[in-house]
């Protein structure tokens, strides 16, 4: 309906590759790539017609091109019957894909320099914001991490894009033993980072928040929560987050999200509600006129 | 000629029987963004509460064969919020409005009626009757028809007399004709059948429920069965009740079986979340269908299922036609 | 190392706990030409009436998603051709025969359990408790906790006393707990949980009931969720006594799920139609994830759901264990 | 298990091809060629592995082959969502095929005229049929039947293998004009037919037999019901049949049939318990010893 919401199309399967630990589908939707902007995700009908899988598998987007009128590429890897049967796919089988969904990350102004912290899978985001930044003039620094040397994204075109590109493995068989968040103040210093963007698990998340806080530089995070639908329906993605009236709220990391001020997300109570959070059980309503409003400017 | 998809909900007329599940479709704001929601029969709302509400800890939801489970704790802004930014959004969009109302006890639903009933423009309400009732151990006020009966009788008195009130109840309850018959003598002006069936989900990797909290409601598919034959056999006992089905529809056929088992129209819930164009969709396929059958009027499908074999589809009898 | 499988069902020890659930395998004369039946736990065999039984008219199935509604209505050629033929076949091929026993009535039922749990071979019985009550409207037992318990009693004081016996109970009743306090005090030796849901499907092309007398019961994948809840409700309220799980389980993990609830054993019903190779496959697929998850008894994963997250699968307090 | 009985089995589809009004699939399954015999019939899951279709879908075997070690073909005109998933099988895709399910034809021992009955996707099980019959010495009359030119089964194959091959329509596209029971008398008494085999639904069956009654000669018919398993277990596929000993009984059409003796079918009472079927409502056990046995013969 609208030119930036999303849309549900059906697209053909360009092409699915294996990426080392990973797959990569490309299909064509120029509707979709046209709309994106980096931090944006898809959410992607698996098992057919006749499927018994009811929910959509959220990934986010790696890539757009300009081919065949617009193609979107997503990375995966295979961790239960949704994802297996997408890398089964084949080119020219149809996808139904809803997207692009979610905030994109925000874009700095001004020529700064940025450090991009990815762990897994949640590299994948950090790719177009990386181009969308070296387009600005900005100065990209990686930090990408996984649990071994295959489940580091894309790590070649990280060197590529970035000025430098720093990788960590849980079993150390590529770059640095431990975790992705272990070098960042590191490059924070060396780089002089003036901003942090980061993707991936809820610690990771939290813990390059703490990174950052003791570097006094703003972090951009994107979550990962649990998606039924990835459209704001259906209240299964909250997470607590305060919102600018110093008020917490359970808002939906699909359509709120899935990008949040790093400081504003409440990492310790993300799975609870926490007791002062806006409706909390016990939680009383303040007699001031116009309180209900506020909630509007969640996120 | 197409089809003539106009149906009744006791004194509301729709233009189709396709609306969506409360819950299920928040205010129509977000399916907007893929069809214009003025086209479908009505938006049933989320559940209101008087009260803003943040609803239960994540995870919330786990998939389940052909369905899902889910323990949202019915989140949401309050009545306060709804009536000032989410009710106008959805009639500024032309689209109908079905109110859910969600209390915890009597006294809450009788204010939420009387508010909601006396803003403009709302069509109808939906009185949500699986809500932990404080007076009874926290039981669903399903799980007693007295109980149910009771808050479906202040709804009735409190709200604006012209403003049909459905009675919403769950299949998985002690009975549900009794459970029926009992809202019908407390003046509910319709039922919606059914809400989520209890159960649960375990997580394979931690071997531990796989929603916090839990139990929680199961819908989709899996359940349409069950909502089906609830549907049927609430029908054959109270004819005269207009009844909205619910209960894992995904195509147009499934509005049909929904009608053919005594609904006057079908909502949509969980398949929104699959599939944000599906209402639209399957508005054409009900059409289509009926094309294909030969049925003129939406109406006359309307508890086919109850009448012989060989008897033609329609005719004066068929309750809720347009 | 691979796991060690066994469970224990009351008194008796089984050697896994994949069975296959009544009504869905014959006595496994047709499961035999796809696998050798000796290597699951037991097969429960379909519910055995007094008299020959020819059932309910076709059409008597439809698909549903992830499931399937049926209405065979207990055809069968009576105890006696049971005793004589079905069960000694069973027996020589060394299979574990747990008997499901239907009456029409709670003399019947004494009956039935006298002369079955007499002939020797038989494990435990099943007493399927979803039969029509001719003292009671034709309501099924289950339908009252006292009626289900007229009955379990009378079996258990019928039956050899060496010979375990299991209420057999449906989830979608007024309040599974009480019913299964029920049987439990009238000397049940277990539960299995549970029988198909009421549901009905209709026939897109007539849109008429798509079984013959229009009810059914919904069984399969679709109502695993429910079947779970009612497992783990059940075990929270009565620890001690053992149930067998029943309802949707496809694969290892299904099975894995049922136990993690509460249950000692799960059997596969339904999935024996999709898939007849199905419990060789499943046990194959429990012992796979018992080596992924690096429990070494498949008891220890019995209840585990109801322990906090983090607690180590496995312990002493593991009820039902081999 | 045993070499006789069924096999459950994942084959390799060998094609897929359109024939008129049909899709015919070719997998690759020595197991089941090596054991079929006419008449019998394979059951395949369809959806996939994650498919909400838990129900197998039976279909007549149309052709086995020596090729690859034995393949299996069937023929399928798409009804529903099942044959709608079939239809878009491709070669190398695996099935899940579950055969020879069912009692085969009997052959007649000596060279007999036999008149071979079809309606519809009825016409499949006939070909291989015809091919047993016709190594036997066996004179073979084909009529098809269906309801346009385009439904009417592989009539060139018809007209190779047998002495006269007679077509009926619906609409008259093609052949004569009517049902396929019509020509049935005319060309039992021109063939001296001395057997009649038919398959296909119910009322035509029971015509079929309303013929071959007349004309004094033996039916074997191959009923179609609805099967959830097809394999002997749910009991869904019943219809009443007398039995040697002259009872009736509710005899499952998978493994008990799909072949019957013609008239031993009570084709008027498809679909309903006949009130003296064994265990009917109101039955009674009759006091004879050893009754109860009796059933091991049903069908
Ligand atoms: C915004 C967002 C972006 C994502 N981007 C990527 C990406 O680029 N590449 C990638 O490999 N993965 C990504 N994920 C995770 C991906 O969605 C899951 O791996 C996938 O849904 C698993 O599906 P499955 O059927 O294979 O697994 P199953 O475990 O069988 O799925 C069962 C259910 O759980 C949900 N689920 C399981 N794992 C996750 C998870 N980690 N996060 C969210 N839901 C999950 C599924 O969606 C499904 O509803 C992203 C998740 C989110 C929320
Ligand atoms: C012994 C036997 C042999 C058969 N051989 C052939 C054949 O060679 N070629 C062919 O085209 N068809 C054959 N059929 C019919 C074929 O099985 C159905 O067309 C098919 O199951 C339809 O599946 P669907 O999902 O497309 O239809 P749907 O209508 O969506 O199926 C829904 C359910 O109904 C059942 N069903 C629907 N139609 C039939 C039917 N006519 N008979 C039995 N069950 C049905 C399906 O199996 C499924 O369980 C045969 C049926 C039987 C019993
Ligand atoms: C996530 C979710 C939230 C729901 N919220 C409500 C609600 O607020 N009020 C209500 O009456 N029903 C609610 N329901 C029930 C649906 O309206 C519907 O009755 C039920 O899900 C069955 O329909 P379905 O299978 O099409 O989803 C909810 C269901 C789901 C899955
Ligand atoms: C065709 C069919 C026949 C059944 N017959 C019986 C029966 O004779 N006795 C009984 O106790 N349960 C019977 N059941 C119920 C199953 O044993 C089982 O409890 C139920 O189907 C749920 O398990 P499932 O989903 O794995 O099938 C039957 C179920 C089906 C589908
Ligand atoms: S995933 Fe449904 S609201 Fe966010
Ligand atoms: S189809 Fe299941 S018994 Fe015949």
């Amino acid at each position: 309906m609208s030119d930036f919401g999303p849309v549900q199309i059906r697209c053909p399967v360009l092409s699915v590759r294996r990426v080392d630990a990973y797959y990569a589908i490309t299909v064509v939707a120029p509707q979709i790539a046209e709309r994106f902007r980096a931090g944006q995700f898809v959410a992607v009908a698996v098992g057919g017609e006749a499927s018994a899988m009811l929910l959509r598998r959220p990934f986010a987007v790696h890539d757009v091109k300009p081919d065949y009128g617009g193609t979107v590429e997503f990375l995966f890897s295979v961790r239960g019957a949704g994802t297996s049967w997408l890398s089964e796919r084949r080119s020219r089988d149809l996808l139904d894909v809803v997207g692009p969904l979610g905030r994109p990350f925000p874009l700095p102004r001004d020529p700064v320099n940025c450090a991009l912290v990815g762990g897994g899978s949640g590299g994948a985001p950090l790719f177009p914001l990386a181009h969308a930044l070296r387009r600005r003039g900005c100065r990209v620094d990686f930090l990408l991490g996984g649990a071994s040397a295959d489940r580091v994204f894309s790590a070649i075109t990280a060197r590529r894009v970035a000025e430098t590109a720093t990788f960590t493995t849980d079993d150390g068989s590529f770059g640095v033993r431990g975790p992705v968040t272990a070098p960042l103040g590191r490059v924070i210093e060396e780089a002089r980072s003036d901003v942090v963007y980061a993707c991936g698990p809820m610690p990771m998340l939290r813990e390059a928040g703490a990174v950052a806080a003791r570097h006094g530089i703003p972090l951009q995070v994107a979550v990962e929560e649990t998606m039924a639908c990835g459209t704001g329906l259906c209240m299964s993605c909250v997470v607590p987050v305060v919102g600018e009236d110093g008020v917490t709220r359970m808002v939906r990391a699909c359509v709120d999200g899935p990008v949040f001020r790093g400081e504003r997300v409440r990492f310790d109570d993300v799975g609870t509600i926490p007791f002062d959070a806006l409706g909390a059980p016990g939680w009383k309503a303040r007699p001031e006129p116009g309180d209900g409003m506020a909630d509007r400017a969640a996120g | 000629m197409s089809p003539d998809l106009r149906t009744r909900l006791g004194s509301v007329h729709l233009d189709n029987p396709v609306l969506t599940a409360a819950g299920c479709a928040g205010t129509g704001r977000e399916l907007a963004a893929f069809f214009d929601i003025s086209r479908i029969g009505a938006v049933i709302t989320k559940s209101v509460m008087l009260e803003p509400r943040a609803g239960r800890p994540a995870p919330r939801v786990a998939e389940t064969p052909s369905g899902m489970l889910s323990a949202t704790g019915l989140q949401g802004p309050g009545v306060e919020v709804f009536l000032q930014r989410d009710l106008p959004w959805l009639l500024s969009r032309g689209g109908r409005a079905g109110v859910s109302l969600a209390g915890s006890g009597v006294a809450e639903y009788a204010e939420l009626a009387r508010r909601v009933s006396e803003a403009p423009g709302v069509s109808f309400l939906e009185v949500n009757l699986s809500c932990a009732n404080p007076s009874d151990q926290g039981r669903h006020f399903t799980d007693d028809p007295r109980e149910a009966a009771r808050v479906v009788h202040a709804v009735r008195s409190h709200a604006r007399s012209d403003v049909p009130v459905f009675a919403k109840l769950a299949a998985d309850v002690p009975d549900p004709v009794a459970l029926a018959e009992a809202c019908a003598e407390a003046r509910a002006d319709g039922l919606s059948l059914v809400n989520t069936v209890r159960g649960m989900a375990i997580d394979p990797r931690s071997l531990r429920p796989a929603v916090a909290g839990g139990m929680g409601g199961v819908s989709g598919p899996a359940i349409r069965p069950i909502a089906v034959g609830c549907v049927y056999e609430v029908h054959a006992a109270l004819p005269e009740l207009p009844i909205i089905g619910s209960g894992g529809v995904r195509t147009g056929a499934d509005v049909l079986e929904f009608l053919a088992a005594g609904a006057s129209a079908a909502a949509v819930g969980t398949v929104n979340f699959h599939d944000p164009s599906a209402c639209v969709r399957i508005l054409r396929e009900v059409e289509e269908a009926l094309t294909e059958h030969g049925v003129r009027r939406v109406a006359d499908v309307i508890g086919a299922a109850h009448r012989p074999m060989g008897a033609p589809l329609g005719g004066a009898d068929a309750p809720g036609g347009a």
